[in-house]
């Protein structure tokens, strides 16, 4: 059939990879924008409760540097951010989860407690974000401190933005992995923005990797829209740490093609940066390099777009109308024990 | 005599300040190319200079800080925190440095930390946050929580030109549902340290702060209906109380709903308690009850959060119940 | 059976729980080579090994951090602050990330958190701390506070146990002045959660924790021989609080003295006043009065540090005057 | 006479010093030492209330790095750590002073509120620390970000510790300072030691000048105990501060010769460490630099040991009685307004 036909005839897949990986790294990526875009849909008919906070332009670094982890129960763990929707879909977050969580539904993972992509699976291997930047940074620190102590060949990845990079938390917790060698990669995303706020107000470096110096640990700058490069230097990255050789840096350039989040327009953008970058998109750059290395077919990934699309038609159809937790739910699981708050006098009185 | 936002009194104020006293300077995240995430400096960094409107980086200890230094060598400064909830994080700078400065080493240290606070607005446990108990507890930090358009511009007119550290709390709820005309000219300054009669009432006292005052005035509207008068006092200052108006509202109805936002457990109802108890004992005529949150982290849910919080409606079954007693 | 002291206390329930358990581990600033700066780890290192005592940066956001995730995995770390004043380095990881995770997401976090707090030493304002108040107004949060050998040793064993978060403070003036004998086989763990009536009587109940046990015994010695019968409650769990215990004592003796050495406004004497007043009002024969540090930030002089902090007779004076209310 | 005669035969002096200054500095250094002495003796008295933390091998790096800075009032300006007693005394400091803060007295500048050398004195230009390591960073950059914003030609100096640079404090205010290009420099000191932690438990960098690579500021790295090897790159940094060129590090190697403080015996410490480098006391090495390059004289140095040793004798004579703080006086100065503390119920009462 055509597509073996032409893969024989293409170059060689670089980075240890073989076709049917390419394109579940392709169907990673669509399953990102896609589901973004739906989630933009339902923000605009104002199903989704409070904020939505796009990854356009990101889903590449996200979905590959995830992408370079041993997947599974019990294996590798990662703590995405606000952009990361790409990591989360790899490590084995679903779509539903995610409009479960952005419309507040009982049925998410966490009944409505908690927002978009603040929610995890330890055993899967990802851990919610609390909204704290930098906070994240000496959590996996002691994630992957305990791998360490177990013997257990497992490696941690955790995502920084460049403004968050200002953060104690960070400072605190990187230096912390770096002496004690935790097996932990970190992914440094410099995306231009922090909210409107520039990297020249933010560091006076030029690159995040500069950062990694002060701490001992190696570092690498690589194109955040070059899907496979970002795969290939956080690969090395893993494999790295779980040979025990320590922390590792992996800074990704990239752009913040939306603003903050949906509310904000994003005027203090030049539309000339915004320009040049949408020529830079991560998925189409990956989409062609496909198909003009002959590594897939246009059928093929026509056909992994039709999928994703009902994927998440069919997610949607199954939440959007599910109701919100019931009040009462709101007690439970303060602590193991007592299980419940509690209920304050003035309620269920018969006022 | 134009109606203004809440946000736009707090505005006000800050340029008023600004434009008065050049000593004066805002620092935060987002607070000058942007105007702060909820556009409460727009335009300043244009009117008054990068110099005095400093986006900084994403490093709340250093915000507080960096006010600090500046404000032992005579400066006025006002620090954003983009969300209360972040002030957690120069925690540390706030409790231990900048509140004990003048005591320990006769520093002055005039400056103002604010920010949006509060929940009602879906923002989930992190963007939702009372902080008023976790400093309450600071000898050397005073707080104020405006209510109202005119206390939101009086007391960040006040807050700046007190000789010590204050923490400003706005509550985003009010930002732009609260509106109100305040008069042109008039230099407003809301004394700090002293408690407002929200609304007059002989049978039952609500001693409340910050959006719950709304709430209560809502209350207070169905129980007069039923003929329950309710008198409520909006504290204002939550640091230090003004115990002088509690007392005396305390004495005049002789019993008392203490309404807040916060966690029951720890909230600023248990102080107030005791310092009623204490101080006008005799004068009960039934227990001193709250009205509070549960004690949970605040969830994101309309449903969850809608239960979690105190609403108008907790009010007047308190209050009928107390009223009974 | 040995006398031991309150730091032997401590320092053997540590050992047995390590040595039971090998999920617990140690972390902090010169826990390991050290024994830290009280000792209390003092041979752990070359007991139980580096990987299972770690010495850390000094970095208190990083260790809660660290000790919060390998939690998550089932560990059970217990992480020393080297004085309980460096945790407010901490607050936002301990308030917003350990204390919510299992609500929030379901996280299980069981560690500990512990350090010498405290005054009576001549620390001065920044090694004599005592944060329970900024901690207490935290859901997810427990707080224990022994005050004896057996409960230094019980309270730890049983927070190490515990599947939630549980901050332990341990008074600094205690470590070596109090001694008991505790039996050597014995498996002591004291219930978190529970009050213990540190010495029976009928006329007026003092309820406090922490040092103030000791203050109180002694004001209690004093007013028997006046024949005043004084009731002792001994918190020894701060948060969740004992109401029953609480409650029965003042519904037997029917006057309550709140003794804290933490400073006046904010602490914990306002919530246990309100709870009392909310749920006893009707027993009560007097105000419920406090007895705390004053409203300062403590002084390292001894003569001001004495003044400040609550005394013997300042509990003698106030117990005197509420039994003749 | 001699002096002059012998300074004439004399290879010049570095660092643009004068004979007058190289004495100045001598008679700091040994101030600084006298007087920790007779602290000691004081401490061994149960004199002085609390700890006593010794500089012992560190005087040279404090008194100098202090000394370049431009003195007087509202000049510069620096924040002295507890074993920074020698720049504290360089910028006005007086021995009465400390003598009175170790001992608590009433007449001490905190009236006995506050420990050691945790007090300031804003005119002179210096300010106290606080216990929390990393909190004066972030307080130094609003000192110079003041400086800059009044175009004042000052310049501001903080001192840190191996251990403290593991705090989130350090790397906020630090990067803070060097994105506004505040007129800062940091004396980053490397003695071996935080408690008893080592280098190497604290951090995976081998200088703390690598630190300084994160921050996008210069660094420079110089023998602690070598007194004008300290004068001339911390004069070097102010100056270029003092240009408006920004943040600037200066890294000290040096060594704690004594414990964390008396109370501990440094059991920890390798007694080939301690021999190796009191070969290596910076004032012995000072004291030979001057008269082997003949810019003193024996007996001029006499002269200053025998000042100082006045000077703290009758600073001691004149405050050891000295009364404690009264204890109403507790209640004052927490707020301007109101300007005491009330006095609690319970006090005073005729028990
Ligand atoms: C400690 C803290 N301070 C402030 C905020 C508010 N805040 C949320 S996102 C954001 C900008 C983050 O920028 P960056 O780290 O570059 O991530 P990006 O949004 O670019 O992905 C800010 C300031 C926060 N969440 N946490
Ligand atoms: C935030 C904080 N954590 C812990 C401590 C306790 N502590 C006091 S001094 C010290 C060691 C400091 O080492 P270093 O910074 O190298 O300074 P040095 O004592 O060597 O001069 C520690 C851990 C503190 N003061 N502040
Ligand atoms: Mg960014
Ligand atoms: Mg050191």
């Amino acid at each position: 059939m055509p597509g073996s036909t032409s893969a024989s005839k293409a170059p060689p897949i670089p980075a240890g990879l073989n076709r049917d990986q390419l394109l579940e790294i392709y169907r990673f990526l669509r399953l990102t924008r896609t589901l973004e875009e739906r989630l933009t849909a339902l923000y605009k008919q104002s199903k989704v409760i409070g904020g939505l906070f796009r990854s356009l332009g990101q889903e590449g670094e996200s979905v590959a540097s995830a992408y370079a982890l041993e997947r599974g129960r019990n294996r590798d763990f990662l703590s995405p951010l606000i952009r990361n929707l790409g990591s989360l879909l790899v490590m084995g977050g679903k779509p539903l989860q995610i409009l479960r969580q952005y419309m507040a539904k009982d049925q998410s993972p966490t009944r409505g407690r908690e927002l978009n992509v603040h929610f995890g699976d330890l055993e899967m291997g990802f851990l919610g974000q609390i909204s704290h930047l930098g906070d994240m940074v000496p959590v996996m620190a002691g994630i992957t401190l305990t791998f360490k102590m177990r013997r257990e060949a497992r490696v941690g990845l955790v995502y920084i933005g460049d403004g968050a990079t200002s953060t104690g938390a960070f400072h605190e917790g990187l230096n912390f992995a770096a002496v004690q060698r935790c097996p932990l990669v970190v992914i440094g995303e410099y995306n231009g923005y922090a909210y409107s706020t520039t990297p020249e107000r933010q560091f006076a470096v030029k690159n995040l990797a500069d950062k990694a110096k002060g701490y001992g640990i190696p570092a690498v700058t690589v194109d955040g829209n070059d899907v496979l490069a970002v795969y290939e230097a956080t690969k090395y990255a893993v494999d790295r740490s779980r040979m025990g050789k320590g922390v590792h840096f992996v800074e990704v350039k990239t752009f913040r093609m939306k603003g903050h989040a949906e509310h904000d327009d994003q005027h203090y953008v030049a539309k000339a940066d915004l320009e040049r970058w949408a020529k830079q998109d991560p998925i189409d750059r990956y989409r062609n390099q496909l198909l003009t290395n002959g590594w897939a077919e246009e059928q093929d990934l026509k056909d992994i777009d039709n999928d994703v699309r009902d994927e998440i038609d069919q997610a949607t159809d199954a939440c959007v109308n599910e109701p919100l937790p019931p009040p009462e739910s709101a007690l439970t699981g303060v602590y193991a024990d007592p299980p419940a708050a509690e209920r304050l006098w003035f309620r269920g009185m018969n006022g | 005599m134009a109606e203004v936002t809440f946000l736009e009194g707090l505005r006000q104020g800050l340029r008023e300040e600004m434009e008065r006293d050049e000593r004066v300077f805002i620092l935060g995240e987002d607070v000058g190319a942007y105007g702060g995430a909820f556009k409460v400096t727009e335009g300043f960094q244009k009117q008054f200079g990068e110099s005095r409107v400093i986006d900084t980086p994403i490093s709340e200890a250093a915000i507080v800080g960096a006010a600090a230094g500046a404000a032992h060598l005579g400066m006025r400064p006002v620090a954003e925190m983009q969300f209360i909830d972040f002030i957690s994080c120069a925690y540390d700078m706030l409790t231990n440095y900048v509140a004990t400065a003048r005591y320990r080493a006769g520093l002055p240290t005039p400056m103002v930390v604010r920010g949006p606070c509060g929940g009602y607005v879906r923002g989930g446990p992190f963007h939702s946050q009372n902080p008023e108990a976790a400093f309450f507890h600071t000898p050397g930090l005073k707080i104020v929580y405006p209510a109202t358009v005119r206390d939101a511009k009086g007391l960040i007119k006040s807050a700046i030109r007190d000789d010590d550290p204050v923490l400003y709390l706005e509550h985003k709820w009010l930002y732009r549902r609260i509106k109100a005309q305040i008069p042109e000219g008039e230099e407003i300054l809301t004394p700090i340290g002293s408690a407002r009669i929200a609304r007059e009432g002989k049978d039952l006292s609500i001693v409340t702060y910050g959006a719950t005052v709304w709430k209560s005035l809502e209350a207070a509207e169905v129980l007069e209906k039923e003929g329950l008068s309710v008198e409520i006092l909006d504290l204002r200052t939550l640091l230090p109380l003004d115990d002088e108006a509690i007392l005396k509202t305390v004495k005049k109805t002789n019993k008392v709903l203490i309404v807040h936002e916060d966690t029951r457990t720890g909230g600023l109802a248990g102080e107030i308690t005791a310092r009623i108890n204490e101080k006008a004992f005799e004068w009960l005529d039934g227990p001193i009850m709250r009205v509070t949150a549960h004690d949970v982290p605040l969830p994101y849910a309309p449903t969850l959060e809608d239960f979690v919080l105190p609403q108008t409606d907790d009010i007047v079954t308190a209050a009928r119940w107390l009223a009974g007693y």
